[in-house]
């Protein structure tokens, strides 16, 4: 019999928490009003709006004009980029230098891909073994005519924390523009946009309990990005479409949830994800990647010699444990993941990852199961694969 | 779902998983880079392919067209052995996702390289059709994800 | 004491019907796996979301594969327009020719009007005094460098349903890319991907009893745009961004309900509205706006010599009656909507507008209040107006 | 909520509409382009304001600026009338969203518009700070939204 669901993979999505559901739950069927329009029922939508905006920023120390919602950390992230460049177009400066890592999420690093084939030069900084960017390398980077810096927060593959303030305060000195994808950070570590440094800030509702499809840009005043997406003119002109206002209050309602249980939950699951990273390191060549001491603290990532990420999952899943191998993103991707490759891991040894990323449906109950269940299905992987020499319990590859 | 019911089950039930201590013939393709590599074991009696047996590092896919290749030719003859192509093994798991179908196409070459290890251990000439098109690359075998 | 509130804005947006919600929460804190990932639970949201696709698909005339989903209808437009240019561009043609109409929407025009800048020549067809684009003008602007025709099948702000089938051969025939929006058609009147002939086509969900923020484009089979919004490679590799699963489904089931009951009613919706047209132009100086037989059937719209639109919103509103002056969108902005304008209103009549746009909770008791109450306010409006003649029932100007 | 509760209240309930058959003093602003027209009537005893009526064609920020500022006027001397900005008419309204400034505007130049009319009449020169900045432009007096 299948063992009831172990979900695992809360960097990967959340479940809408209850009270955040509560919260948007009205606005589908009773609040539903315009928040463009000019009758009091549209002008309620809106003030909830601006309610949910208002939240978004205190949690986030900042002010509520500079958030704009979005459809996601996506559109966000894709926002920054070339809304940063289309600024400095209108300045007439046409092309760039655009700074960011090896180990950015895809929708920063497409754009940058896509950005390069308009003319602009971008620099992928490299990170430690431990995938951490280096503050003097970003220092070292920057040249005249470098319009942004655009180096995320946490790392959603290997947990990873970033030394965003460092950068922050460098970026300030030098006067570039800098953006931190903070989708994987915010709701899990505490993110202040001021200690921070950062002008540019993109973050994501359902990675930590609300809504999909909802995420916000924050501008740091009087910074304002052309819009992406046009149209009616909403959020200020810079993000155009009628609002999804059951979203924003959804995202809102959440981040205000997990802001306030921000101590005690994020103690707690790395309390959690410590057992995992100790418990499962126990097994041969399996060691942890990222850092030990800047991690997220739901994220536990690991990779196994001699075994393939997705048979891993799927065994699992088998077993009721829900859980990635690099980015859930990438999946149906050939290459191992780009950060892997990034920290400096063989491609071999890439292949073997596994993400367990713990949220607040999670039990000690839950880790044991699962400290159980994953030795097991890597020593029956092991036992078939080719590459594993069993007696001596190593690889038999020379890499 | 990601995969068939078929592939699921012989992913999760594999069949012939193992080594056969005195096989006639050995074949290993694939590399460890692209994260797949299939080691076939046959056993040969006369023109009879008596037992088979694999080893797999690789996704789920990976394992249940090795299992499901072991089954298709268990039993066979080398002449029909020869004859397996990764889209019967395919299709006999009710098809596989398109970036999967790099799977089958490995195992139909351990099996040619298996059986092509038989012909040499045999000091015969090793038919053209069980020539592999990158044969003497390094870690033995071909690379479609192009490592 | 406040009459109960009478809904008369279905074009600006619609509450989610009760059976759109039903489908959709199960996905908020149940289903709620992310559909790139592999264990069965996120494979399973994954093909709940194939099924949201299949189902717009079937009533659309398509093939699932043709529809990638969106954050609403305005994202739909941006992308439609940038990204035929951009794969234009990638083809070697770097600059071009756009026809479309002087009464998009602005996520059409604005985008448009962007797309000016960075180059391309756009032709803003007139239309006529109905809001009716004429086909054998759309024919003659084309040109050699044209790369696309975007026309509108159903206006916003006075409902008037363009020709599109015509347009659409027209297109066919010059192997022009046409896209339409037809974010106010979808679920209002039959749309026939096949029969129209169009290559592109943007819906929104909140159009049609479906939730905010989540839209659809069409793309004809083998058209295949380069994404808008990059990243982790989602709805395959064109629309980045985890796949807002509630939404989508949501936004299926509404539209399935649409069409199934679209026959009975739009015929009780026109049934409705025509009392509106007819009652409310027995007002002196009062006309409709739009076509009177190409006409969407849940929209009436006016305009109200002497009298301004947003005072008349207002008290409208104080009587428990949400109705739109213009497009809800543009309702900040001082100009008259550019609609009026190019159908040839005056700008002092344009601002007199009113639309009464009605949906499934409009009774005929909801009409007969409106047909009272809507004369009373225009009566009390124009006593306080400086260029109305009370004594001679016309307005003082000579425009 | 668009508007404060002071301006709902002006424009639900606007004071002193209406003409005044023998004003002592007529002014007319706006453009019907614009979609605001504001016309003031004042009766004028001596110094003072003795009575103010307004008819107005615009939006609900047109009308709770012109009912507003008639309610300051009224009563009071054409000096004092002369000084009323129209800061201090949306100041009274406890404040108009941005774009609805204009209106307010357009308020204080009905009033002095009507003030110069009232110095035509009585055969006295326009003091100069009753002049409008596009006085002889058609349709009699100022457009803000640019027509
Ligand atoms: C670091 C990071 N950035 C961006 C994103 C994109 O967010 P979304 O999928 O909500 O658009 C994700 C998650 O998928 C992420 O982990
Ligand atoms: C014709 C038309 N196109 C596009 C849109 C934009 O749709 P959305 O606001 O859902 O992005 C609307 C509605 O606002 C519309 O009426």
């Amino acid at each position: 019999m299948k063992h009831k669901m172990i979900y695992a993979d809360h960097a990967g999505t959340t479940a809408v928490t209850p009270k955040a559901l509560e919260a948007m739950l009205p606005y589908f069927t009773q609040g539903y009003g315009n928040p463009s329009s000019l009758y009091a029922f549209g002008q309620q939508a809106k003030s909830d709006l601006e309610q949910a905006r208002a939240t978004v920023a205190r949690c986030l120390n900042a002010q509520p004009e500079e958030f704009y919602f979005t459809s996601g950390g996506t559109e966000a992230d894709n926002w920054a980029l070339r809304g940063v460049a289309e600024l400095m177009a209108l300045k007439g400066k046409k092309t760039g230098h655009i700074i960011t890592t090896a180990i950015e999420h895809h929708a920063i690093l497409h754009t940058a891909q896509w950005m390069e084939k308009q003319g602009y030069e971008v620099t992928y900084l490299p990170v430690d073994g431990e995938g951490r960017v280096d503050p003097a390398a970003v220092e070292a980077a920057i040249r005249p005519d470098t319009i942004l810096i655009s180096i995320m927060a946490a790392n959603n593959e290997i947990g990873t924390i970033e030394p965003i303030a460092e950068i922050g305060a460098i970026a300030k000195a030098h006067k570039v523009l800098f953006h931190t994808d903070a989708v994987q950070a915010v709701g899990h570590i505490p993110v202040d946009v001021q200690a921070w440094n950062v002008d540019l800030l993109s973050l994501s509702g359902h990675k930590f309990g609300g809504p999909k499809g909802v995420g916000a840009l924050y501008m740091k005043k009087p910074l304002r990005l052309p819009a992406l997406i046009q149209g009616g003119g909403q959020e200020k002109g810079r993000r155009s479409g009628t609002e999804n206002v059951p979203g924003a209050v959804g995202l809102a309602a959440a981040l205000q949830e997990a802001v306030d249980h921000l101590a005690e939950e994020s103690a707690r699951l790395a309390g959690l994800r410590d057992q995992l990273l100790e418990g499962l390191t126990k097994l041969p060549y399996a060691s942890v990647t990222g850092s030990r001491s800047q991690r997220l603290p739901g994220t536990a990532s690991f990779v196994f010699e001699g075994v393939e990420g997705e048979a891993l999952l799927l065994h699992l899943d088998a077993k009721g444990i829900c859980a990635s191998s690099g980015s859930a993103c990438s999946s149906a991707s050939l290459d191992p993941s780009h950060v892997l490759l990034a920290i400096g891991l063989p491609h071999a040894i890439a292949h073997g990852s596994l993400r367990l990323s713990l949220g607040p449906d999670n039990t000690q109950e839950d880790v044991a199961y699962i400290l159980k269940e994953v030795p097991a299905v890597v020593n029956y992987l092991r036992e078939m694969s080719p590459v594993w020499d069993k007696d001596a319990q190593k690889p038999t590859w020379v890499l | 779902m990601l995969y068939s019911e078929k592939v699921m089950d012989h992913f999760e039930h594999p069949r012939n998983v193992g080594e056969i201590a005195n096989a006639d013939g050995v074949g290993q393709v694939g590399n460890p880079k692209c994260g797949d590599i299939m080691k076939m074991y046959l056993k040969i009696d006369g023109d009879v392919i008596t037992d088979v047996k694999f080893k797999t590092f690789g996704c789920g896919s990976a394992i249940a067209t090795s299992s499901m290749a072991t089954e298709m030719i268990k039993g066979k003859t080398i002449g029909e052995a020869m004859e397996l192509t990764n889209a019967a093994v395919a299709e006999a798991l009710d098809g596989l996702p398109g970036y999967k179908m790099h799977c089958s196409v490995l195992a139909e070459e351990a099996i040619k390289a298996a059986l092509a290890d038989y012909y040499k251990r045999q000091g015969k000439e090793v038919p053209d059709n069980l020539k592999l098109p990158c044969e003497d690359e390094e870690h033995g075998g071909c690379c479609s994800c192009g490592h």
